[in-house]
């Protein structure tokens, strides 16, 4: 993961701006939720399936809610300035609360930064931030879950033996290497000793790319019989090629995907089976929580609890970290059931 | 180049696309001033009527975003005229901020790091400048090829880490500002690179020679200018100013990446051509680049503060491209039009008459 | 109107501007099948513009275009192809990356099965033409990197191809020799007794008179007559053009020879020329002559170092050049006009006076800044001893006609003071008036001590200025004369006579 | 002959080369030869180190990367003849993948959703080319407005929705990826669209109109060219063939979403200018820019394979790129002052 050293709080803006200060500030559990405030989703990047999904359910939350809900953001996701500069806008216009994905955890901070100066709430969700640079995280699912459990299913699906190979996105993307620490642990326990893990690929959430590194995969190692893909768009081209090529149901393929990516290739049995959070519930819980944090509900503060609508009672955990739940495994049993 | 263009109609046979621009709005006016004058405009109306425009934070933060363009665009501007691309400006930027993270993390001094980046940049810059002088490449085939390198090279050197922890009066540089006033600190240091640019393209006997060698290379090799020699200082300058940009983009981002600054070279070809410098080269000014720049950066800060979705931004980005160089010629193509049509009329007048 | 004497071509009070400057005003021509006819004038008198309304590259803004009798509108060159009219521009427009033969049929390519291209049927037509016009190209060369001359005698194989029934040249013999004119003279008159009418534009004098039926002069854009040559002489003419007579014409100053200034010495280029070694003297005027394509505008660029040598050595006032470097050339004090002024001589799109002051540029300026009051007066200076006819210095060179262009190009060079001047074709497409004047600068300039080497494939200015002619032929150089000996027959022996006996 | 004509020059005596020589200056011409060579290096240099490399498999593979951006290089490089260049193929490419999709899910025939793509190619080609046409102003900047704006009608028009395999029919989901034996069906069809492009330019009057444009456009508005025709012309090509492989990406990758083809220009680009397609116009081949495409998209099939890291791979592609433009280049002068020498000693 990444290697900042651990300076934050001399880098910290004339202070007042960091999560300590704001957390010191008082929660009060029984203070009324306001209405009318406004608050923004700013996603990796607008017009994303999955993002729209999650921001659908974030819409839904705040309408319930009598809030008002925005998304603004950048058609690319590797466009760290233009997050920035929506950062900064969102700022300007005095939002209550920003619910953010961020596309780079170092490079938001100054700006987000400058927006909790000005009184705005900062909740990241999907991709964190640096830790002061926000005072919730709303996390899909904890890491350690699900770095373990993909490996634990294409474990099932290949009897635990044979090679196996990793297709990441980006190689700086956070928390992809996050689970693939806790893959990789996994994979010391001993029902796993016939398995081997040959190769990280990265596939820098590009088709085309994609496709063609898990050519080489195949290429390379003629004995791989399973691929963890832990990136939507890795694991659909993935599926993609293998559904196409004399590999096809001879290389088992897991990862993270979303059923509808997905349908196609578990019925014709290029995929056995696969993971996922449900995005919209991931947007629900980041509204709430931007919305607990506008009424004085919470700070952000560790061992707080609030309630987030009918998705239940949550209480925040260490370093301001909220987890939605466990992932969803999908199959062909209970595919046809999901549509997002 | 900065005379004014002469007020001839040279007939459809000279109307080629280098003289488009100048002979467009006839002698009156010229596209840089077109350009500069539609963005004193836009900055009236948003000081007028857009909300949050107008406070000295949001000021900053538009100049501030922009200013990593604008640094860029000043040698683009010149390179561009001597009819020349670098497309590899983004890539070394993040190389150069590449570098920055990986030293900083290894206990290095930063008044050693920058320099360093700067020396890197600057080899960067003629490495292309070799390749496309001595070797007689395509430069945008070079700059595509080094796109990648640089890349590449940052990805190597500073791999998955993001740094952000740089000391704090360096990030302050990078994003803070004058007292509360609406002027970045680093805006100051650009100033002067602008007044170093407008000297150098405009005013010495080097400007001479690159309007020469981008109009027409072999006759300014004929003249005696140093072709080759002129090319590759304009590489370089490239390279170095890029490697700036990134050491800057890290302090106002404070983060240090290997995709920092992606993409970056689209947008400052936009800007440059929205400025009115000509991709065949021998024409341009400063003033029209910057103008871009900034025209394109406010314009993107006004439509975000009303609340214009992405994809409308890109449109209106793009709309705002083909606008600049089809209203000079709508307009002359109009009186052309009406020129022939008078000409036709006689003809037709004196052809009933002789029957 | 239509009449039997209207002629197949014409123009009936045609007035064309450009901006301010009123090119064409009231101008009336007619010309006739069977008839050729010679369009005189100054640089800058309207000739060009004059052909090309004709063309249909510009529309007139008053008057009319006359196609047997009848009004017509040209509304671009492809009209004015398909009624049959072809032209020779005054600046060769060939496709740099194409061969000569798909230059030569260009969007009227004869066609086999399924409409393909008959690259075959090109190839062998080209032949032919070449063959006919005496031309040594092969069909299948690549245009880019033809002389100046080649690239004329492609548009003329071009114009001819046509069987048109209008034939337009603007100077097409400019940068020509002697044996290539009289072919093109031989081609053109059997165009004529064929029937064709043709119109004819040249500074030559002796061209017009050798070759013309009729002549129409202009000046400053205006008609000033049309008479039969027969009822002409050389004077009359000169003074219908330029509405006074003309002094001396190649107005020899005495100058006192001095010491070697340009020394080359076995100078080769594979595949240009071979073996060249001659000395040029403070004060001398040395001309280089030979047909087109013997090598001399070769020699002149590898002596510059625009081209590299393989072997031999320049020296200049006893310092050898660096090879390969104009910058060297240059800062010792060598200078060249080149032939091509469009692509080496000038910047096209740059203003007048920026043209003049490009080389040099140091002397403009303090420590590397330009001071724009220098650059104005050394411009106006120099464009006003070469008779520049211009409208303001800021003005962009490409609206100039065709031999301001080329005074532009002269006053470039000359306004550096060289001590070692090599011209290339100097005078092509200079009017009567202003060559005397070149020719007296030139002269005056060497009595000063200058050292000149000229290429010219003027004959008549060859030997009216040089000191010492040397001829090449085939890459290499052939014969020496002085100014006594060097005689019209000489030369032209010399650069023509086949291999008998010649030396390795 | 005419004998009439004086002076006439000696030609007999002139040696000309023989039929064994020309043969062989012919191929040394050819620039493409270059490019096959470096390809082929790579290729059998990757093969020796794994030899699944080019088994039946991995052939198809390299086809069927290379088929797609064959296509779209291939209307570039005419754009490029011409003098002209087309930023926004990305952008067409992305729409008509989607409009292929969005008649495809509609349970439209596959017949209907080439179709729907062409239009698209057409429609945006043609916007493209009268923009150029019309004032003759710089295609770079035009069409980089394009880009924005076709990218940002895509976006407002798709929005977030995609295409994914499960609303493709299998027919269409194994034309992209079946074939005969290695070779696959996109690939033959990139073929094909690559020879009857290389015919029309060759031997065509259009087609040379198109070269003589890039050559010189000044020239060949005298010479009576329909220019601005042309140029539309080239446009609806380039457009075409971009929609075309928009049709072929969502055959090939069965996933289109609104970011589908973004960046892919500079792709192209780099395809183009690798194979020896001048940006000052008027030469080049379409053969070589597809030899381009082959080659750009053979580096990115060679390094995984090679099991390089991908960390390494960028740096490589764009070090390997620079390499075989560098070496494309040196052969090429060599080439010529051998053949300059050789005429030198037949004069
Ligand atoms: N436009 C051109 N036409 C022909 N040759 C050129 C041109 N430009 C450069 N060259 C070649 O470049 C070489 C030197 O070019 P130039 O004088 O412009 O560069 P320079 O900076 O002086 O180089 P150097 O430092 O090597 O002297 C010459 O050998 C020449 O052949
Ligand atoms: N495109 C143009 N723009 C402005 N002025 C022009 C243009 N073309 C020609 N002129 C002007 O029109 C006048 C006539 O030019 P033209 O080229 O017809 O002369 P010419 O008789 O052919 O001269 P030359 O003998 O030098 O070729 C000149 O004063 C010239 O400067
Ligand atoms: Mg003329
Ligand atoms: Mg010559």
């Amino acid at each position: 993961g990444s290697t900042t050293k651990n300076t934050a709080t001399s880098t910290s803006s004339s202070g007042s701006g960091s999560a300590t200060t704001s957390a010191s500030g008082s929660a009060n559990p029984n203070a009324p939720l306001k209405t009318g405030l406004t608050v923004a989703f700013l996603p990796k990047q607008v017009n994303n399936p999955y993002f729209t999904t999650s921001d659908g359910g974030g819409k839904t939350a705040l309408t319930k809610l009598g809030e008002t809900y925005k998304e603004v953001g950048t058609s690319s996701a590797t466009d760290t300035a233009g997050q920035v500069s929506y950062v900064n806008t969102l700022t300007q216009q005095q939002v209550a609360a920003i619910a953010v994905s961020a596309q780079d955890a170092g490079a938001l901070c100054t700006a987000l930064k400058q927006a909790m100066k000005n009184g705005i709430k900062v909740v990241t969700y999907d991709s964190d931030t640096n830790p002061d640079c926000r005072q919730v995280f709303v996390s899909q699912a904890s890491s350690e879950d699900l770095g373990r459990s993909e490996v634990q299913l294409l474990g099932k699906q290949l009897n635990y033996t044979g090679d196996i190979a990793i297709l990441s996105a980006a190689q700086t993307a956070t928390n992809q290497n996050t689970w693939i620490g806790f893959m990789k642990d996994e994979l010391k326990k001993p029902q796993y000793k016939n398995m081997k893990l040959v190769k990280v690929a990265y596939g820098n959430d590009d088709a085309q790319t994609s496709f063609q590194q898990t050519q080489g995969l195949m290429q390379q190692y003629p004995n791989l019989k399973g691929i963890i893909s832990p990136t939507t768009v890795g694991i659909k081209a993935a599926a993609q090629y293998l559904s196409g090529s004399s590999y096809k149901g001879k290389v088992m393929l897991t990862g993270l995907g979303t059923p509808n990516d997905m349908r196609q290739y578990v019925k014709d049995g290029t995929v056995a089976g696969f993971e996922l959070w449900d995005p919209g519930k991931l947007g629900q819980l980041a509204a709430y929580t931007a919305v607990a944090l506008s009424s004085g509900q919470i700070t952000g503060a560790s061992g707080e609890t609030f309630t987030a609508g009918d998705l239940g009672s949550y209480t925040i955990g260490a370093s301001g970290i909220i987890l939605l739940g466990k992932p969803t495994v999908f199959s062909k049993d209970n595919i046809d059931q999901f549509n997002f | 180049m900065s005379e004014t263009a002469p007020a001839a109609d040279p007939g459809p046979a000279a109307a080629t696309s280098k003289e488009f621009r100048e002979r467009g709005f006839g002698a009156l006016v010229r596209w840089d001033s077109v350009v500069a004058v539609v963005l004193v405009l836009v900055l009236l109306y948003s000081f007028g009527s857009v909300k949050n425009f107008g406070n000295s934070l949001n000021l900053s933060f538009l100049i501030g975003n922009t200013l990593p363009i604008a640094i860029i665009a000043l040698p683009m501007c010149m390179l561009v005229a001597s009819g020349q691309i670098d497309l590899s400006v983004g890539s070394m930027a993040g190389l150069s901020g590449a570098i920055m993270g990986a030293l900083w993390n290894n206990g290095w001094p930063i008044q050693q790091i920058i320099p360093i980046c700067l020396a890197v940049g600057l080899l960067g810059g003629l490495l292309n400048g070799l390749l496309v002088t001595r070797l007689g490449l395509p430069s945008l085939a070079v700059t595509i090829g080094t796109l990648a390198l640089f890349r590449g090279l940052a990805q190597i050197i500073l791999g998955a880490n993001a740094v952000t922890d740089f000391p704090e009066q360096y990030l302050t540089f990078g994003s803070g500002r004058i007292g509360s006033s609406f002027v970045p600190t680093a805006a100051i240091p650009y100033l002067v690179l602008v007044v170093l640019a407008v000297v150098l393209l405009h005013v010495s006997r080097f400007g001479r020679a690159v309007f020469a060698i981008g109009a027409n290379e072999q006759a300014a090799y004929f003249a005696g200018l140093r072709v080759r020699r002129t090319r590759l200082i304009l590489f370089a300058l490239t390279g170095l100013l890029a490697s700036a940009t990134g050491v800057f983009w890290v302090l106002h981002y404070a983060s240090a990446r290997y995709d920092n600054a992606t993409g970056l070279e689209l947008s400052v070809v936009a800007a440059v051509l929205l400025g009115g410098i000509d991709f065949d080269g021998g024409k341009g000014t400063i003033l029209g680049a910057i103008a871009g720049v900034f025209l394109l950066g406010t314009l993107q800060n006004v439509m975000s503060l009303q609340d214009v979705s992405a994809q409308t931004q890109i449109i209106v980005t793009g709309v705002l491209l083909v606008v600049s160089v089809l209203a000079p010629r709508t307009a002359r193509q109009v009186r052309q039009y009406a020129a022939r049509r008078r000409v036709v009329s006689a003809v037709k007048r004196a052809a009933s008459a002789s029957a | 109107m239509a009449g039997a004497d209207t002629g197949v071509l014409g123009l009936a009070g045609v007035s064309k501007s450009f901006g301010s400057v009123a090119a064409l005003t009231d101008v009336s021509i007619s010309l006739m099948g069977g008839q050729v006819h010679a369009l005189a004038g100054e640089n800058g008198a309207g000739k060009s513009t004059l052909i090309k309304t004709l063309a249909g590259v510009y529309q007139p803004d008053a008057g009319t275009v006359l196609l047997n009798g009848e009004p017509v509108v040209f509304r671009g060159p492809a009209d004015a192809r398909d009624a049959g009219v072809a032209v020779i521009y005054q600046e060769p427009t060939l496709f740099p990356d194409l061969s000569v033969a798909e230059n030569i049929f260009m969007g009227r390519q004869p066609r086999a099965s399924l409409g393909r291209v008959d690259h075959k049927a090109i190839k062998q037509a080209t032949a032919n033409l070449f063959a006919r016009l005496g031309v040594q190209l092969a069909p299948d060369d690549v245009a880019r990197g033809l002389s100046i001359a080649d690239q004329q005698m492609v548009e003329i194989a071009k114009a001819l191809s046509f069987d048109a029934k209008v034939l337009i040249m603007d100077e097409p013999t400019a940068a020509i020799t002697a044996s290539e004119v009289a072919r093109l003279f031989a081609v053109v008159r059997t165009l004529r007794d064929q029937g064709a009418a043709v119109l004819f534009i040249s500074h030559r004098l002796e061209e017009v008179f050798s070759l013309c039926d009729s002549v129409t002069t202009l000046r400053d854009g205006r008609w000033i007559s049309s008479e039969p040559v027969s009822e002409l002489t050389e004077d009359g003419l000169i003074r219908r053009m330029v509405g006074r007579d003309l002094d001396q014409l190649y107005p020899k100053q005495v100058a006192e020879i001095g010491e070697v200034a340009l020394h080359v010495e076995r100078l080769t280029r594979e595949g240009a020329f071979a073996d060249i070694s001659f000395d040029v003297r403070k004060g001398e005027i040395v001309a280089l002559a030979g047909l087109v394509g013997a090598g001399r505008t070769e020699v002149a660029r590898a002596i510059f170092g625009v081209d590299r040598s393989h072997a031999g050595a320049v020296t200049v006032n006893g310092r050898r050049l660096r090879p390969g470097s104009p910058s060297a050339a240059m800062s010792s004090g060598l200078a060249l006009v080149p032939e091509d002024r469009r692509e080496q001589g000038l910047v096209m799109d740059m203003p007048i006076g920026r043209n003049i002051c490009l080389p040099g540029l140091g002397a403009l300026g303090i420590a590397g800044f330009m001071l724009p009051r220098r650059e104005r007066s050394r411009a106006k200076d120099w464009a006003k001893r070469l008779q520049v006819k211009y409208n303001k210095l800021a003005d962009s060179v490409s609206t100039l006609s065709g031999g301001n262009q080329q005074k532009v190009v002269l006053a470039k060079w000359l306004a550096i003071n060289p001590h070692v001047l090599i011209v290339d074709e100097p005078t092509r497409g200079i009017d009567v008036g202003t060559k005397a004047e070149v020719h007296r600068l030139l002269s005056g300039l060497a009595a000063q001590g200058l050292a000149i080497l000229m290429i010219s494939s003027d004959l008549p200015e060859v030997l009216g200025m040089a000191d010492r002619v040397l001829v090449m032929r085939e890459g290499r150089l052939v014969a020496q004369f002085s100014r006594d000996e060097a005689t019209e027959e000489n030369v032209v022996s010399a650069a023509t006579r086949s291999g008998v006996g010649e030396a390795a | 002959m005419t004998a009439t004509v004086p002076l006439q020059p000696e030609t007999a005596g002139q040696v000309r080369p023989s039929a064994t020589h020309r043969l062989v200056d012919t191929l040394l011409r050819l620039r493409e030869i270059a490019l096959v060579g470096v390809i082929a290096v790579l290729l059998i240099g990757t093969q020796v180190d794994n030899s699944r490399f080019l088994s039946e498999q991995g052939v198809k593979d390299l086809l069927l990367n290379a088929a797609i951006l064959v296509l779209v290089a291939c209307g570039e490089a005419v754009v490029v003849m011409t003098r002209n260049v087309d930023l926004s193929v990305g952008s067409i490419l992305g729409v008509a993948a989607f409009a292929t999709g969005d008649v495809l899910k509609g349970g439209g025939s596959v017949v209907v959703a080439v179709l729907a793509a062409l239009a698209v190619g057409v429609a945006f080609g043609l916007l493209n080319g009268l923009l150029v046409s019309f004032g003759q102003v710089p295609s770079l900047v035009v069409t980089l407005g394009t880009l924005y704006i076709i990218r940002g009608v895509d976006s407002l028009w798709v929005g977030s929705r995609q295409i994914t395999a499960a609303d493709l029919s299998p027919g269409f989901l194994s034309f992209g990826h079946g074939g005969v034996g290695a070779v696959p069906w996109l690939a033959l069809l990139a073929v094909v669209v690559l020879i009857a492009t290389g015919v029309f330019l060759r031997n065509y009057r259009t087609g040379r109109d198109f070269y003589a444009l890039g050559s010189n456009p000044e020239a060949a508005r005298l010479a009576g060219t329909p220019v601005r025709r042309r140029i539309i012309q080239v446009y609806i090509l380039c457009g075409a063939l971009a929609g075309l492989a928009g049709c072929l990406y969502m055959a090939r990758f069965a996933n289109v979403d609104s970011g589908t083809g973004s960046g892919f220009e500079l792709t192209v680009v780099s395809a183009v200018v690798v194979g020896g397609v001048a940006f000052t116009g008027g030469s080049g081949s379409v053969y070589g820019a597809a030899l381009g495409a082959l080659l750009l998209t053979s580096i990115n099939s060679m390094l995984p394979s090679l099991g390089i890291s991908s960390v390494w791979v960028q740096a490589i592609d764009g070090f390997l790129l620079l390499l075989a433009i560098a070496v494309d280049r040196v052969v090429a002068v060599r080439i010529a002052r051998t053949l300059r020498k050789r005429s030198a000693r037949h004069v």
